[in-house]
């Protein structure tokens, strides 16, 4: 695998008669920040699942050398009957990290609340800081910003981006936002509607200076891409 | 408050049937139930009887709810062990107990383990189907969850099993509180060398009817106020539980 | 209608079942397996005789369910056996063992042993161990030789020692006659007929108590008949029930000939062991 | 086919315990129980017991369910008439057989009425239990949709707890359809007119221990095929519950 | 209540000790679009559950003069063991007007499938649907367009506006999405922190052709907005 953190050759999946993913192919470099973007039901939480190893693909083949994955879920997926502190030494027994983490995501004073009394951005949070706590070396976010506001999206967005300078995960991720896909990542994966195949790779080579959303390439880069994506999606 | 008005009305019913029936030898009355009951506590027997009836039932439960609710978990986990296991419950779901009293009076002889093993095995199969059915009903979202991010098995078993089958074993718990003290004495009856169930065989021997009704009235008394005790303290241990819903 | 225990009992009826003694009306025999269906039954209206242990007669009686005894008809049926391998010389050969006795506390043979115990020195629970177990697996577990002691009604004898697996050593019929200075019998079945019957009835009562006497008679003229009779009634194998019938014995008594025995009897019994009998009869339970 | 092992299994470990026995009275083998068996089917009588017995055991169950869940779901959705109900349930489960055999006798008579009544009042208590614990499973949030869409509590119950208490009632299915026999021979046994339980009592008159398990087998073979066939139609019919786990 | 749907005065609720609401204030015409702007866990979700009866206020009052309530639940709240179609006719019985919405919704060929294999942005639209199912005249949206791609927001947020001008519905939504709320709402509330207060109204008065998201008028009043929030929240 050498640099690689995954290589997709030819992957397709099918759930049933029901065509999903068709021949996708493409490899991550360890430490790349990549971002899968496309319409509703095109396949991205399936091939997230197919990387987590909770599903199989139909055909093709897919190699993976990451060995911690951090995953946040597109439903917050947290132990009902647990509290918010319960829940990430699930899967974490490291109280100290996990304090700071819940600090970081403003949740420090709900460490004893349970799912059912917070509200759905806190329960995203608590989604995130799970991943985060256990220092993943492959980070899987299928739309982790979910029901937060601007400002707490922002401070985590730039939380993510520290931590990935200091230890390089990789990341996945899947969004509907062109901006935060813009602001994240190092390459956009453009996929069709299902049967999904891939439209076409965007590389974002934006300095870090400029990854601001008032920047004018950022701003530049953005019209593009919508447009790129309008145009290519005449029906959903 | 409401249990209080429901216990008077059942009262009552038996009041009114057992004068609808007007035979005190098949249904006394309550008043007579109460007259034998109280000759039944001036004797020094009735005492030791119901300890050796309370402290069987409790050890009963106690191997009931920690054998059959491993066994179930197990059984509801793996797919192979539970077809294999499956026939030796059923077999002793639906074998009647006087098919082989001969065999537990044999193995056990006359005395305390007897009734001990008849009510476990009566009260088993329902404690491993229940739990077994729990551990089928867990989410799998959340089992998901766990293998993504390599939780050891017996986390998983402890923080999200345990979780998810906490209804159906308090289910079973209740069940079993409550069928137990009629188990055990009829187990007692059977092949018991001491206890409620002894001491209403006895009595059916010599026809004491209102003796027999006085002791199971004390059975009921035992049954539901166990009952109650043993809810609260279920309720405050799984209190977290509650939060969930 | 007369009711009647089904079991070895059933012999001696028979042939009034099946019609072979004539009777003057039909008589309904209903067969009972516990005493809760003796006691339902009685207590409905069509039932007006019953054949009913006297022990059991006695308590119904002083329960308020008001029946007289007309007569007496079994009188031996309890034994006390030991496996092959253990040997009885006296209640002495008991201490520090176990008996196995029928059901629980109370019952006849229960109390006579109790009795007996006691009269030759042997303090029962303390130095012997009196045991309760349903008669079946008394007898399984003693076939099996698990069991040294027991003391059984018939047939459950029969079936304890048959293939040889053990022997009676006591036969407590004859052990009550000589400690009594009695007869060598013990009064356990009789013929009862309900009291308000009786008094508007007492043709009929005294017809049908003739058909039972005849009934008992012609049995015990034509044993292998009646077994056959009963055959359709018992599902006990012919051979077994032959060898039972032979320590049993069935003779009809009336009761004028028999209260005495009768009345000592119950008075012992209340004796040794009020709370089985807590109350005696009063005269009204012996039909004059 | 792992049931198959499991039942092999079995028979062996009855083999062989027999065996260590070494008493047929109290252990007869798989072998002496076979002949038994044999001679069993010989007689004309056998069958018309095991149809008494399946139809009776149908009936017991159809009661328990249409009657049992109904009240369980009744007192699950209502926390007055939760505790109004429950000591009378209670005391059903607590109060053993013998205590009022003499009542069911006098009321029904030797014949199908009782063991029905008593089997059924045997089983009602698990059954109403269980499918209260799952009227008090049920998701809330379901239950504040159906609230904010104004859905009429008929769909309400149908829809929503229906499908919530749908596992609790399958394990109550199975439990009961598990024990129905157990209980059925049993009640049969203390005041049946025919049946499985009856022909046991008449081959423990004269200690035919053979017989007693040739009988007792037959009740276990009708109770693994009834649950195997009564599962296989719940599965289908419950079907779409399968798909949201 | 003449011509308002919806009066709030003074309104509280606490949770425990947690302040979560505290002393709003406001009234909602018939037919207005109303679009409630703040940080995660400041009450938005809580106030929602107030208007549709499933929470009571601590303090104040609410008069609400509506009917027939659609909710699109943060949650999508679908009915786990019934089929999209099923989970459609528990709140409506009416079959064509079901398959109508559905085939708007893009889900005709999802029809029998089971909440479980439902994509999270295809739950959504079922949720969606559900809502406008019943014709409500009180419409009140949670995150309503969670895990939808672009193109599909749009049209789904054209159509809710096309049966607006129909029906005339009056509409609470609830988003983190400023371009949403600018684009569909005729005044937005802006909440602070909690325990929330009510920090500023905002009236949007834009004409039709004005509502687009390149539209100059459009775009100057998203900057505007942006900075006042951006202001207002130093911290989250
Ligand atoms: N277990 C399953 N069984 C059958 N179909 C499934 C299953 N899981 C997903 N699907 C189907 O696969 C398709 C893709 O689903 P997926 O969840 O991957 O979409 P997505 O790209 O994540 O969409 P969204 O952005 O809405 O979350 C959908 O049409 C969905 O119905
Ligand atoms: N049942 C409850 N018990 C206790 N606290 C609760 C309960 N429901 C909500 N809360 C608390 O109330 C606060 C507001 O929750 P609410 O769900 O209204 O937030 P919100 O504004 O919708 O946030 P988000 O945008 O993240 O969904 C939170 O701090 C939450 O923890
Ligand atoms: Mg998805
Ligand atoms: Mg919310």
């Amino acid at each position: 695998m050498g640099i690689f953190a995954l290589k997709v050759q030819n992957l397709s999946k099918k759930f049933g008669k029901l065509s999903v993913i068709e021949g996708w192919s493409f490899d991550v470099k360890r430490g790349e920040k990549l971002t899968l973007f496309g319409p509703s039901g095109c396949g991205k939480t399936t091939f997230l699942r197919i990387v987590s190893g909770l599903e199989k693909p139909t055909f093709g083949e897919i190699q993976i050398s990451s060995q911690k994955i951090g995953m946040v879920f597109q439903e917050p997926t947290l132990i009902p009957w647990k509290n918010v502190i319960d829940n990430l030494r699930f899967v974490r027994k490291n109280d100290e990290k996990i304090r700071n983490i819940l600090k970081k995501m403003n949740l420090s004073s709900f460490e004893t609340y349970f799912p059912s009394s917070l509200s759905g951005g806190m329960k995203q949070r608590v989604n995130l800081a799970r991943a985060l706590l256990i220092n993943p070396d492959l980070l899987i976010l299928d739309e982790p910003f979910f029901s937060l506001d601007l400002a707490t999206k922002m401070e985590i967005m730039k939380d993510i981006k520290r931590v990935h300078e200091k230890i390089g995960f990789t990341l996945l991720m899947v969004t509907h936002d062109v901006k935060e896909a813009i602001y994240i990542s190092d390459r956009i994966i453009l996929l069709s509607p299902r049967p999904s195949r891939i439209l076409k790779e965007f590389p974002i080579s934006l300095k870090d200076e400029e990854r601001d959303f008032s920047h004018s390439s950022f701003i530049t880069l953005e019209g593009e891409f919508i447009k790129e994506i309008l145009s290519r999606t005449s029906k959903i | 408050m409401k249990t209080l008005i429901g216990i008077v009305a059942l009262l009552l019913a038996w009041q009114i049937i057992s004068l609808m029936i007007g035979a005190t030898l098949i249904l006394p009355t309550p008043y007579q139930t109460f007259e034998a009951l109280i000759k039944l506590f001036g004797e020094v027997d009735t005492f030791s009887a119901i300890l050796s009836t309370i402290w069987k039932s409790f050890l009963t439960l106690l191997l009931v709810m920690g054998i059959g609710i491993p066994i179930g978990v197990m059984m509801g986990s793996n797919d192979s062990l539970y077809e294999f296991i499956r026939p030796g419950v059923m077999v002793i779901q639906s074998v009647p107990i006087i098919s082989w009293l001969a065999l537990v009076i044999f193995l056990w002889g006359i005395g305390w383990r007897g009734p001990i093993l008849i009510s476990f095995l009566s009260l088993l199969p329902t404690a491993i189907f229940t739990s077994a059915s729990g551990m089928k009903n867990v989410d799998k979202s959340l089992l998901e969850m766990a293998k993504v991010y390599n939780v050891s098995r017996k986390d998983v078993l402890k923080d999200v099993y345990l979780g998810s089958i906490m209804p159906f074993i308090l289910a079973t718990f209740e069940v079993s509180v409550g069928s137990v003290w009629k188990v055990m004495i009829m187990a007692e009856y059977l092949c018991g060398g001491s206890g409620i169930g002894v001491l209403i065989s006895w009595a059916r021997q010599y026809v004491d009817v209102p003796q027999i009704y006085a002791l199971t009235f004390i059975a009921v008394i035992i049954g539901l106020s166990t009952e109650r005790i043993s809810r609260f303290y279920a309720k405050k241990a799984f209190k977290k539980w509650e939060f969930s819903l | 209608t007369l009711i009647n225990p089904l079991g070895p009992t059933t012999i001696p009826i028979s042939p009034l079942m099946d019609g072979k003694v004539p009777t003057a009306f039909p008589i309904n025999v209903e067969l009972w397996k516990n005493p809760d269906e003796a006691l339902a039954l009685l207590n409905s209206d069509k039932v007006n005789f019953a054949v009913l242990p006297i022990t059991a007669g006695a308590i119904f009686y002083t329960k308020g369910i008001k029946i007289q005894l007309l007569g007496v008809y079994e009188w031996k049926v309890f034994y006390l056996v030991a496996s092959k391998n253990s040997s009885f010389e006296g209640w002495n050969s008991l201490i520090g063992k176990s008996v196995y006795t029928p059901n629980g506390r109370g019952q006849t043979v229960d109390v006579l042993m109790r009795y007996l115990m006691a009269k030759n020195g042997v303090a029962p629970d303390k130095e012997v161990k009196i045991e309760y177990a349903p008669p079946q697996e008394i007898v399984a577990l003693f076939r099996s030789g698990k069991i040294e002691y027991a003391a059984l009604p018939e047939p459950f004898v029969t079936l304890a020692i048959s293939g040889g697996s053990g022997k009676i050593v006591l036969d407590f019929q004859k052990a009550w006659g000589k400690s009594m200075n009695l007869p060598e019998r013990i009064p356990i079945a009789g013929l009862f007929v309900k009291k308000s019957f009786a008094k508007i009835n007492s043709e009929i009562t005294s017809e049908v108590e003739n058909a039972f006497s005849s009934s008992v008679k012609w049995m015990n003229e034509n044993l292998e008949g009646a077994l056959e009779l009963s055959k359709k009634y018992l599902k006990i194998p012919l051979d077994i029930l032959k060898a039972s019938m032979t320590r049993m014995n069935f003779t009809y008594v009336p009761i004028s000939q028999c209260a005495t025995e009768v009345s000592t009897f119950l008075k012992k019994i209340h004796q040794i062991y009020p709370k089985g009998m807590p109350i005696l009869p009063d005269e009204g339970f012996y039909k004059p």
